[in-house]
């Protein structure tokens, strides 16, 4: 599938819940299926930076595509976090680096596209698109 | 006296405002109070009818902006009990009357010299003197607190000694709510002869502290912390400290007479108001206190202590639910987890209800290291919250719990 | 273009106060200028609808603050052509603005390095270096001025050498009005390596600097003078000296992470916003600019020199009427004496007549005893004013003068 | 003449004028009949804090009263000092004490009664009962 494929998907199962609250716990849901970040890796220097909880990003090349895995500390975030990756993982860098994230809006999750905001979905996308420009970089 | 709540809310028009399609529970007040029509009134005020940059002026409008801003200033003295108008220092909040002193105290202190500061501080009453003793060879020593958010006493005696030139330390703690014994504090410090500074940002909302009778050196609030506007505080000084510590900033309204090869300092309070000071927000300052004092802060502290107490009861009915510092002295300011429920998640789930919390470390991580905890979730408390603000929180607090866990 | 200016002045509900009686005619705007009803309105929105302390809130209101707090520092970007957001410190004012940079020099500097001021400096622009100068043993070289008011750029050049590291000069002088040629200044300091900070305060209400093609290293505004609030300002610096200067201020929000034996400062601008910044202040300056924008910046410099032209003529018909500083490249500010008539004399009558004007020094001693006068009547004028105000201000000065003759 | 005789005389002579333009003008006439200071005590240290304007007071003790010398660069400020020494000099230093200075409000000055005035009447009232006080400390 593409990142535009997994972004319908993810707005098509979304459309399913009509208050915030449904949302929000499938959104938690989500978070327990995460691909979760090895241990290893789990340092400072993966911290994204603008979060008020932690989230650990890791990328891998694999067969040229960037497989990301991540985790976090609050549940929500983890929850935010495991939805970008879905949109994101597994896919070409250069798919990465042109996808665009209005789905975050369609889903309901809108409020949290400020830059200013503390839990900084605007700097976990910032991040994986840095990852992706890197193997980007690297494949030229 | 009881508060006639439907009166004093209807004066706070961001309090019938909807957050998330819900009415708004504002429980952020120790990060800032709102602000009543009355002071709104005046600041729009200021701009129609007597905005003018003030002192030296001969024209009417100066005149007026400056009797105004100087009969607030008037207002504070009266308000805090202070001895004379020129011992109240217009600063721009709390943050920068510390940094005043701090800066003064690092070209007056010696190597060797030892400063106090509590553990309960926030990061504006640690972080100004941190560098100060970087400069001066002081040296920083920490009164210790104690598991339910209070100081231990019996260290801070014994930190004490001839070198201590200064303590400084809240009147209240923001992240806790924990009173502190300033009234002991300042008494043991003078003993040795050491100055204390009270950082009053958090206490000035809720308590009107009376400075002469404290004997305390130096006290700083924020207005924003007590219904008035952002962008102005005050700094009291003891009139002899005051002209003791050189100037902070130069610039104009603070000199006598400028040359190229010197300079002479006006006499206080313009010595330490360099500049254009922030006019509309003197007056706004002082307009917030009349309104304060005009609800009275004897019946807005007994109101708020049975909010907090009503909201204790009903928060430790949780399960798995911690206050941090649950302590006899505190104002209305809970700060908890649940279990090992993520601050930040509940915070986010409750915005979505229109509850109006804050999380993280408030500014103050030396808390939170010895709590051992990345920040809490503070509700804080202020006169214009109801008991129904309390049923819905709790409601709310429950709910996050529900989905979390 | 021409201004509408019926219109704009409906906007600015003080300019139909009275004042003794008569209709106010106000000519200190180089003191302070006037506020319109569209920020006095953002004013009060902020305070009935969003106010709430910003960074780190996860609920709305904080989330709303923040983001309104922030779009005005992008409109002050855009405004000053500036390359970086975090570029732009939300300050109190140019004098805080300055005094943070001549903190942060005074701990890179050497003795014996060379600053560069100039003789046509407000307080504001002379006090901090002084101060820095004592702290860090650098040397003050004084641009000397000559008697049209303006540099001597020969001067200047001579006293720039490797030594120099900074040059600090105004880019509109408030006593006199003169429009100093900063660009070939910064030029001609970057040939030695030598950094420039450019006082906007006078300028910034008349001209739209573009900072980018300046090339400059440090540029300094307050609000108060550009129709904006008292008590929020800025200060431009490039990312370079940003990150090279030490923090000035210690607090909240300027930090990354806080114990008691190591604190570490966070990215900018924050590093430069300890605690709680005049949040209303930062929203309304913005908005500010934008209704000076609206209004056009060219519409308003074009306007404001017919004004100047036209006052000129007329005051220079008075006998014994001595203008300072009466040179080709200046904006709307007229400081003059006439005969030995004290300036305070003229400024009392001018303000029974209801015309406001500033009498003194002006903040600018060195001009003053440049010209060996205790100070001067200025006039200084807005977008807003009219050849009308001109006319009952010439008939008020011959009144005055027939009165104290 | 005791002050309060000497009060009541200046407001009568105030009240023949029926705008602020007269009542300027007659209080310019007023400084140029002021006792002036003798040139040596016109020194820096007798100059009076807060006025924007110079003023020079001097006080001398004849006869067991107090006399008033003063001057100022600014003629309106002359015209201020000189009604105030009109109205105290010459009088027992307790009397001057004991002056109300409500008469300033009665001939139409009331706006210069703020103690932030940049013309510092409120300054100068303040010098003159310091003198007053000194010489009555002299006294007792
Ligand atoms: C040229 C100049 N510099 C600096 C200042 C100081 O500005 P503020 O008082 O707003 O800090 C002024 C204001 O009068 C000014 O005109
Ligand atoms: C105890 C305490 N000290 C200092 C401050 C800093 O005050 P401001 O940010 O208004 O300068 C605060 C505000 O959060 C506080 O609660």
């Amino acid at each position: 599938m593409t990142v535009e494929q997994v972004q319908d998907e993810i707005i098509d199962e979304f459309s399913l819940f009509n208050d915030w609250m449904q949302r929000y716990e499938y959104m938690i849901e989500l978070g327990k299926s995460l691909p979760l970040i090895e241990k290893k890796h789990k340092t400072d220097d993966n911290i994204i930076k603008g979060c008020q909880s932690k989230v650990w990003v890791h990328a891998d090349m694999v067969d040229e595509k960037v497989v990301f895995t991540a985790d976090s500390d609050a549940v929500i975030t983890k929850g935010i976090i495991a939805i970008l990756i879905r949109a994101f993982s597994n896919q070409p860098p250069q798919d990465i680096l042109d996808a665009n994230t209005d789905f975050i809006d369609q889903i309901g999750l809108k409020e949290h596209l400020s830059p200013t905001r503390a839990n900084g979905l605007v700097s976990m996308i910032k991040q994986l698109k840095l990852y992706a420009l890197a193997y980007q970089t690297q494949l030229n | 006296m009881k508060l006639d709540l439907n009166m004093i809310r209807a004066d706070f028009p961001i309090l019938s405002r909807k957050v998330n399609g819900q009415d708004l529970v504002y429980l952020d007040n120790a990060a800032t109070s709102q602000t009543p029509t009355q002071v709104i009134d005046v600041i729009a005020d200021y701009y129609q009818s007597y905005n003018a940059n003030i002192h030296r002026g001969v024209h009417a409008l100066s005149q007026e902006a400056t009797d105004k801003f100087e009969q607030a200033r008037q207002s504070i003295q009266n308000h805090f009990n202070i001895r004379k108008s020129h011992e109240v220092i217009f600063t721009s909040g709390t943050t920068h009357s510390i940094n005043l002193v701090a800066f003064g105290f690092g070209t007056i202190l010696d190597p060797g010299d030892e400063v106090i500061v509590s553990a309960l501080e926030h990061h504006a009453n640690i972080v100004p003197w941190q560098m100060m003793c970087e400069r001066s060879g002081a040296i920083l020593r920490v009164i210790p607190m104690t598991d339910d958010g209070t100081l231990d006493m019996h260290a801070y005696k014994e930190l004490l000694n001839k070198k201590t030139k200064l303590v400084f330390v809240n009147h209240v703690s923001n992240a806790l709510g924990t009173i502190n014994p300033i009234k002991e504090i300042i008494n043991n410090a003078h003993k040795v002869g050491a100055a204390v500074l009270v950082d009053g940002a958090q206490a000035c909302g809720h308590i009107k502290p009376n400075l002469k009778n404290l004997d305390v050196d130096f006290y700083t609030v924020s207005a924003h912390k007590l219904c008035g506007p952002t962008g102005v505080g005050m700094l009291y000084g003891k009139e002899k400290w005051l002209n003791k510590l050189p100037p902070y900033q130069g610039g104009g309204e603070m000199i006598e007479e400028v040359t190229f090869e010197k300079t002479t300092y006006a006499d206080l309070p313009h010595k330490f108001e360099a500049g254009t000071p922030n006019i509309c927000g003197g007056i706004a300052f002082g307009a917030a206190l009349d309104y304060m004092n005009a609800i009275g802060f004897e019946a807005i502290g007994s109101h708020e202590d049975e909010l907090l107490q009503y909201a204790n009861e009903q928060l430790t009915q949780i399960e798995g639910l911690r206050i941090y510092g649950d302590n006899k002295q505190k104002t209305a300011v809970i700060s908890f987890n649940i279990d090992s429920i993520h601050p930040y998640d509940v915070g986010t789930l409750l915005d979505k209800m229109g509850i109006a919390v804050r999380t993280g470390h408030h500014c103050a991580q030396p808390i939170m290291d010895y709590y051992k905890i990345p920040g809490t979730i503070r509700a804080s408390f202020a006169f214009y919250n109801t008991k129904d603000d309390v049923d819905i929180f709790v409601n709310g607090v429950q709910r996050a719990v529900a989905m979390l866990r």
